[in-house]
């Protein structure tokens, strides 16, 4: 260990109603030092990143931050300890402007009043830290921004702070290759300044690039700790904690893959372009890209929650006008939002009622909830139980199970009108490591039983394991198919469209 | 390895089915009346009590549709009085009017219902604004209609639901038509709410309506619809109170927040996805038994209001506490 | 919210003639004076009961004199009931009898003192009136307005309820609440046995002309030895009253029913009827619905009146003062009759509205009785 | 989802701040109109503008108050009962002495900042919705007051009707007062750290809550400006009316139409979005209609049925161009 962590968390543990998010946690970061977290989605990171800046308390352990421990009850007071936190879910204000948001909840103040001048000559200051060539004017509306520039704005908001710690989670997420450069040139001079940085990723070569070491989490507990950085199929290992093969299910064989089910000619709407696509029965494709690349908005599109303006969508070869997600279902398509809370549960009602949901939207409005012409409850149980969704009772209410549950029962809601296209968007944030390669075998047993999967995914790895074709997008666009050989680097190269370092 | 972590917390969570605590306040506060009065135990009490209850219990069961659908609804208080002006300047002192009237009525009732459920949703104004609106708007018309003054009477067909008991019936003695309205319009809003794909599509569309929406729930017809049904029990709820109280100017105004007191009381959740119409209707009995209870303790007006505002604050509370406590 | 807006709304129906003083709601003065008052006979023609007034103080005008066409500006307090809808149908239909009134401005403050204040404010501001009727909401209130508007040199007449100055030229009224409540008393007391239980039924505390009635009657019962059940407010709501009634009648037996105002009288007795039993004395006010059930079921009952022809008489004064001619001052207190079961059937008309209030003095106009509401 | 939502097209005009604008110069315009129409030029003076303005002062009072709370993304229904109490106080402890002006004053602020405090706390601490809970506070206040006082009690001294009918020539000292105030909350809203946090809690209080800021107090702060304002504006009726009587808020119905007037004014039921002057500008068109109806003679009854026309309209303007989903 080192000699004086600016901040040592020592056997945290911490629980949420259904799911045991940390084990016995300890984790620390010394002065002038990168200390890379990593893990799969699920395995525990935000939570640990979270009681370290006090949003959380956990349940027991202890966070010492100098060498005394600390209680934190709000995230001010780990603010004043020193700690800042660059969030993976966007924490800024759409409606204020960057300055505004940069200097949130501690604007510079001159006789007791917000000194604007001040406030906007800082953030001049922090912003060109990112080099000029991205001219981020401090009085503009953060709802104006692009999302790199969004993300920009987060972590200048972090900087500004002159914190001791630096928490970065996934802060490339959306940057192309050229701004992460601008960031990890800030990252090592925050590092020659003496600040400890937590960087968390699951990008190997962004650990190989800047890490000094290596912690790596999996389902709440710690399974490697690297004093250097180790050659990158160890973190792998580390990570995943078994062998890849077993971890995602085989590929489809060449005769598996059968009719093209979904096509797209010339589809475009505000947000993506010229997309040409052919989904097919048997075949999970993965598309790829930065956040903001159009992926999401694509398979909004398809589902008709954000239709197409121009183009042509084909399903069995006849044409469909998919003007809303109902035109879509009625078409066959279903989809699985990425961010389950706020667009796929209704949290509320019960697992059951999850489940039933869309097969209750197309049935006779005012014909009895137990049963319709797709699914009755029998059937609904049958199918949850099939897929192994855990909850004490299927009345239980949706907010009680962990993730995976949840995502589970959403497929069911989709299996119960056996669809002819599935959706999956990020499948698997958030789900701990065992619920993910369940997600990953069913939806191999869809892609089977004739459904031609989509999958959406950040998470390269998950992309190249579970797909069989890979499409990437950039700025609206599909730029690239690939093979499910492609390496990570090939997939960033082309999402990023700019040069890349050969890395894992 | 990965056995280990399928111990969740949640397969030792079995929680005891709980009872919603507004029955239990409904009974305390009617025994508490029977010992304060124990007339109050006898069928003509009892029974007398229910009728006066009928309008508001049958009101707060429409007005939770729209609760549950994630909106509010204050202009039902307008539509009630709309609808005893209306079918007093209609009736003419005629009793056979009432067949064509009360269909009328309904047909009015369900214009004004698509109306604030198509400012909701298309429009895009908050509930609270356009059914505020829709408020004004109604009393003025009523007024307009009327001149400012009812200009015709209630013939009897029409206060029959409202006002006329069967007497002599078995065990009960008293049966008045009120009650028979209230048991067939709650059991039918029970079976919407609780029983039909809309009911189960409603909660869907109150608790989340983006993911409702991207789940197929048509949400906006949905909430049109939610809008539509309280509505037409504000006209049925006019009826029997009309009925009951004959005609009056501003025979439905305060009723808009009492519906939604008594929804509140019945464990509602205000802004959507979670309501029950047996306990917004036990809601309103408890809403009314304190009132009654107050009476009899000899307490004026003023106490009331203080009463009726720290139970709802309280039963509201009491809820969060109870959900929080059973975990997020 | 919206209840105590109702209440308010009957509040303004009913309250009248209040004193200039601070409230005493049991002052024997003036308890005599209106008790005579009812007896007493009024000045004027016989015929016409609007123009009659009591005392023979008379302001002179002279100074306000004006040729027509004139402006004559109306600020009142909100027609949001049905007594004051009689009344602003009878002072519209007066103003068509003078022709020299060239313009009739109506602004409605819809029972806020505080829109009041500011329609007058408007009214003076713009309105190029000639003579300002003002119907005070509430009186202390708007007595600075009413100052502001003397001020300016406007001949003020205010009517119903009163303003705590004697700058307007006169201020109309009916003889007032004592004289309610004693009619209702007497008729009560007259008609039970002594030791019998009356309930007395009340709109709402507070309100000046309300509390006289009761304190009026509430004294004449004790005093006849009567057994008071109980004061029971009914925020003038019908659905209530008849709860407070079929609660009272669980208990034990009622042999009167005394009501401050009209409104929900027909309710009370719906009451009794409703369980079957015969309606006791019940007494009411001068609307149709409590007049016609009163006939129909042919229960002792007394319709005392807060009388609507007030509302002619205020154009009338302000008439009579643009021409000059004196005008009763500093009150031009009206008579105010009980309607008895002798005069019962001469103030029944069932071609009229349900809330049309009997007492109106309108029969002699000649838009009668369609303006009102009703057929002939 | 988070993808599209933050793929905004960059610059674009931003309706919703210059709606309220909009709105005034319409009501404006045809006020103007219609009494060129109705050759009614006699009321385009000076003197009937600041009649206009002076109009609602008591709503604008209580409608800045509200814009702090349905900034925050609260809502404060007990604005009507603060008002009644607050002024049936001041009349009370006033009762005619001079004296006695300022401990009234100061006993009604504290007061008012006292149910503030406690709104903001049921809020924050209990976790009651808005709505009810100041609904229930109203309810309480009401009672309470009404339990002690059944009319006007008390009065205030002439003294003290300066501030409803003193005029610095022509512009009563009321009108002046309400725009300083107007002006005084602009300020806090935009120079102070707490104004800067009203909005940042209303925008999304994760957000803000991870930024450090104790969003609780922000909230309470908010409520107990609201309830201050509300007091303020029960003081000014008081001097208005002489005296104060447990109706006059409920009367005025100044809580629904604070809240008419904010949202008019721009300023989103959901929080964090729209300002005081806004809010002033809902508070003139407000006047404009009432005088509008008043010049133009329109029955009270139809002009009920217009003003709630009106009120769904005005907000329809804005929000039918908003994406964000309504409840």
């Amino acid at each position: 260990m080192i000699e004086a962590p600016v901040f040592e968390m020592q056997a945290i543990s911490k629980s949420f109603p259904g799911v045991r998010a940390l084990h016995e946690v300890s984790f620390a970061c010394g002065k002038g030092e990168v200390h890379a977290l990593c893990g799969e989605n699920g395995a525990g990171k935000s939570t640990l990143i979270k009681i370290l800046s006090g949003v959380y308390r956990p349940d027991s352990g202890a966070v010492l931050i100098d060498g005394t421990e600390q209680h934190f009850g709000h995230p001010q007071e780990a603010l004043l300890a020193g700690i800042s936190v660059i969030y993976q879910e966007f924490s800024l204000l759409p409606e204020r402007s960057v300055a505004q948001n940069l200097f949130l909840g501690r604007e510079p103040l001159r006789n007791g009043l917000i000194d604007n001048r001040a406030m906007i000559a800082e953030t001049r200051r922090v912003l060109e830290l990112f080099g000029v060539r991205h001219g981020i004017a401090p009085e503009t509306l953060v709802a104006d921004l692009d999302v790199a520039s969004q993300q920009m704005v987060e972590i200048a908001k972090a900087i500004s702070l002159n914190a001791k710690v630096i928490v970065m989670d996934e802060p490339t997420a959306a940057l192309n290759e050229a701004e992460c450069d601008v960031l990890f040139a800030l990252v090592d001079r925050l590092r020659a300044s003496g600040t400890a940085i937590v960087y968390i990723t699951h990008r190997m070569r962004e650990v190989a690039r800047i890490a000094d070491r290596v912690t790596v989490l999996k389902d709440g507990e710690v399974t490697a700790r690297f004093d250097q950085v180790p050659a990158p199929e160890m973190i792998v290992r580390a990570m995943v904690g078994r062998d890849i093969s077993e971890y995602y299910p085989d590929p489809a064989k060449p005769d598996e893959i059968g009719a093209d089910i979904l096509t797209v000619s010339g589809g475009a709407n505000h947000a993506v372009h010229d997309i040409d696509l052919t989904l097919r029965a048997g075949e999970i494709v993965g598309f790829a890209g930065l956040q903001g690349a159009g992926r999401t908005a694509l398979a909004m599109a398809l589902f008709g929650a954000l239709p197409f303006t121009s183009g042509r969508v084909t399903i069995d070869g006849q044409h469909m006008d998919i003007k809303t997600p109902r035109d879509a279902i009625r078409a066959g398509i279903g989809m699985l939002p990425g961010d389950r809370k706020a667009s796929g549960l209704v949290l509320m009602q019960s697992v059951r009622d999850n489940g039933m949901l869309t097969a209750r939207s197309f049935a006779r409005l005012l014909g009895g909830n137990g049963a319709n012409r797709f699914i009755d409850l029998s059937g609904m149980d049958a199918l949850l139980d099939r897929m192994r969704v855990r909850a004490p009772s299927y009345e239980q209410e949706m907010r009680f199970l962990s993730g995976g549950n949840q995502q589970k029962a959403i497929v069911a809601r989709w299996l119960a009108l056996k669809p002819k296209v599935l959706i999956f968007i990020e499948p698997t944030r958030g789900i701990d490591v065992d619920a993910k390669a369940s997600i990953y075998h069913l939806m191999r047993d869809l892609a089977r039983a004739g459904t031609a999967v989509m999958m959406v995914s950040s998470d390269l790895p998950e992309i190249l394991g579970a797909s069989d074709r890979i499409l990437v997008m950039r700025d609206g666009r599909i730029v690239g198919e690939f093979g499910r050989s492609a390496s990570e680097a090939e997939l960033m190269l082309a999402a990023t469209g700019e040069a890349a370092e050969v890395a894992a | 390895m990965t056995e280990q972590s399928l111990s969740r917390p949640e397969t030792r969570k079995r929680r005891l089915p709980q009872i919603n605590p507004v029955y239990v306040l409904v009974v305390a506060l009617i025994l508490a009346i029977i010992v304060m009065n124990p007339a109050f135990g006898e069928p003509t009490g009892y029974m007398n009590f229910l009728k006066r209850v009928a309008a508001l219990a049958i009101l707060s069961a429409g007005a939770l549709y729209v609760i549950v659908s994630g909106g509010f609804d204050l202009s039902v208080g307008s539509i009630m009085t709309l609808t005893v002006i209306g079918s007093s300047m209609l009736a003419s002192n005629d009793p056979n009017s009432t067949y064509w009237i009360i269909p009328l009525m309904l047909g009015i009732g369900l214009v004004i219902g698509l109306v604030n459920g198509l400012v909701v949703s298309y429009l895009k104004v908050p509930s609270l604004i356009a059914t505020l609106g829709m408020m004004i708007t109604l009393n003025g018309v009523a007024f307009m209609w009327s001149g400012g003054a009812p200009r015709g009477y209630l013939p009897d067909t029409f206060r029959f639901f409202g006002r006329y008991n069967i007497t002599d019936v078995p065990l009960i003695g008293i049966l008045p038509i009120a009650v028979i309205c209230l048991v067939v319009f709650g059991a039918t809003l029970w079976w919407g709410m609780h029983r039909t794909n809309f009911g189960r599509m409603l909660h869907a569309a109150g608790d989340n309506p983006q993911a409702a929406r991207l789940a197929g729930v048509p949400v906006q017809r949905v909430r049109i619809s939610a809008f539509v049904v309280s509505a037409l029990t504000a006209v049925l709820a006019g009826i029997i109170l009309g009925g009951r109280a004959g005609v009056s100017v501003n025979i439905g105004s305060g009723f808009e927040l009492q519906a939604i007191t008594a929804a509140v009381i019945g464990g509602a959740q205000l802004l959507g996805g979670r309501g029950s119409v047996p306990a917004a209707i036990a809601g309103a009995l408890a809403l009314e038994a304190i009132f009654t209870l107050l009476n009899l303790l000899g307490l004026a007006q003023p106490v009331r209001l203080v009463v009726q505002g720290l139970i709802l604050i309280g039963a509201v509370a009491f809820a969060t506490y109870q959900r929080k406590r059973a975990g997020r | 919210m919206n209840k105590t807006l109702l209440t308010l709304a009957v509040l303004g129906m009913l309250t009248g003639a209040a004193s200039a003083q601070a409230p005493n709601f049991d002052d024997p003065a003036e308890f005599a004076k209106q008790r005579d008052q009812l007896t007493a006979t009024f000045n004027g023609p016989a015929d016409q009961v609007y123009l009659q007034y009591a005392g023979d103080s008379m302001a002179d005008t002279a100074q306000y004199k004006k040729d027509g066409p004139w402006t004559v500006c109306f600020s009142n307090a909100g027609v949001n009931n049905p007594w004051r809808v009689v009344g602003y149908t009878n002072m519209t239909e007066e103003v068509k009898l003078h022709p020299e009134i060239g313009t009739f401005t109506h602004v409605d403050a819809e029972g806020s003192d505080d829109k009041q204040i500011a329609d007058i404010d408007d009214l003076l501001a713009g309105g190029d009136c000639d003579v300002l009727i003002v119907s005070p909401n509430s009186t202390a209130a708007l007595t600075p307005a009413v100052e502001k508007a003397c001020a300016a040199g406007l001949p003020v007449i205010v009517f119903d309820r009163g303003v705590t100055t004697d700058c307007p030229v006169t201020f109309v009224h009916p003889v007032g609440g004592y004289g309610f409540g004693i009619q209702a008393a007497e008729h009560i007391i007259a008609n039970v046995p002594a030791g019998g239980k009356v309930l007395m039924l009340r709109i709402l505390p507070g309100v000046d002309v309300l509390e006289t009635r009761a304190s009026g009657a509430r004294n004449m019962f004790t005093e006849a030895g009567l057994d008071i059940l109980g004061e029971e407010f009914t925020d003038g709501d019908n659905a209530k009253t008849k709860s407070i009634v079929e609660d009272y009648l669980q208990r034990g037996g009622i042999d009167a029913v005394w009501m401050d105002a009209g409104a929900t009288a027909v309710a009370a007795v719906e009451a009794f009827e409703d369980q079957g039993m015969d309606v006791p004395v019940v007494t009411g006010e001068d609307q149709q619905d409590y007049l016609q059930k009163w006939r129909d079921l042919g229960f002792k009952g007394i319709a005392p009146t807060y009388p609507t022809y007030q509302w002619r008489t205020a154009i009338i004064a302000a008439v009579n003062t643009l021409k000059g001619e004196p005008v009763p001052s500093p009150e031009w207190v009206l008579p105010q009759p009980a309607i008895t079961q002798d005069v019962l059937d001469q103030y029944i008309n069932e071609k009229m509205p349900p809330l049309h209030y009997a007492m109106c003095g309108c029969e002699d106009m000649p838009s009668y009785p369609e303006a009102w509401g009703g057929s002939k | 989802m988070t993808e599209i939502s933050q793929n905004r097209a960059p610059r674009r005009f931003r309706f919703e701040r210059h709606a309220s604008t909009l709105l005034l110069l319409a009501a404006i315009a045809l006020y103007v109109i219609l009494l060129l129409a109705l050759g009614q030029v006699r009321f385009l003076t000076l003197d009937n503008l600041v009649a206009i303005l002076g109009r609602s002062i008591t709503l604008g009072i209580t409608a800045i108050g509200q814009t702090f709370a349905i900034l925050v993304a609260s809502i404060d229904l007990s604005v009507a009962s603060v008002i009644s109490a607050a002024a049936v106080v001041t009349s009370v402890m006033m009762n005619g002495d001079p004296a006695m002006m300022v401990p009234a004053i100061a006993a009604v602020l504290a007061l008012g900042a006292a149910i503030g405090l406690v709104n903001g706390l049921v809020i924050t601490k209990l976790e009651v919705n808005p709505l009810i809970a100041t609904l229930g506070m109203s309810l309480i206040i009401q009672g309470v007051l009404s339990y002690y006082y059944n009319n006007f009690a008390g009065n205030v001294p002439v003294e003290f009707q300066i501030f409803a009918y003193g005029a610095w020539g022509i512009v009563p000292y009321s009108l002046l007062f309400m725009f300083a105030l107007a002006g005084l909350a602009w300020f806090v809203l935009r120079f102070t750290r707490f104004g800067s946090d009203i909005y940042s809690v209303g925008g999304n209080k994760d957000a803000a809550r991870l930024a450090g800021i104790k969003t609780a107090r922000v909230v309470i702060g908010a409520h107990v400006i609201c309830s201050l304002c509300a007091a303020i504006a029960g003081i000014y009726l008081a001097s208005r009316l002489r005296s104060g009587a447990p109706w006059i808020g409920a009367e005025g119905v100044y809580d629904l139409e604070s809240i008419a007037v904010v949202v008019i004014g721009g300023t989103v039921l959901a929080g964090g979005r729209g300002g005081i002057w806004g809010t002033m500008a809902g508070v003139i068109i407000f006047s404009l209609i009432d005088s509008i109806f008043n010049v133009a003679g329109v029955d009270a009854f139809v002009k009920q049925v217009l003003r709630g026309i009106i009120i769904v309209a005005a907000v329809a303007f804005y929000a039918a161009r908003s994406q964000r989903p309504v409840a």
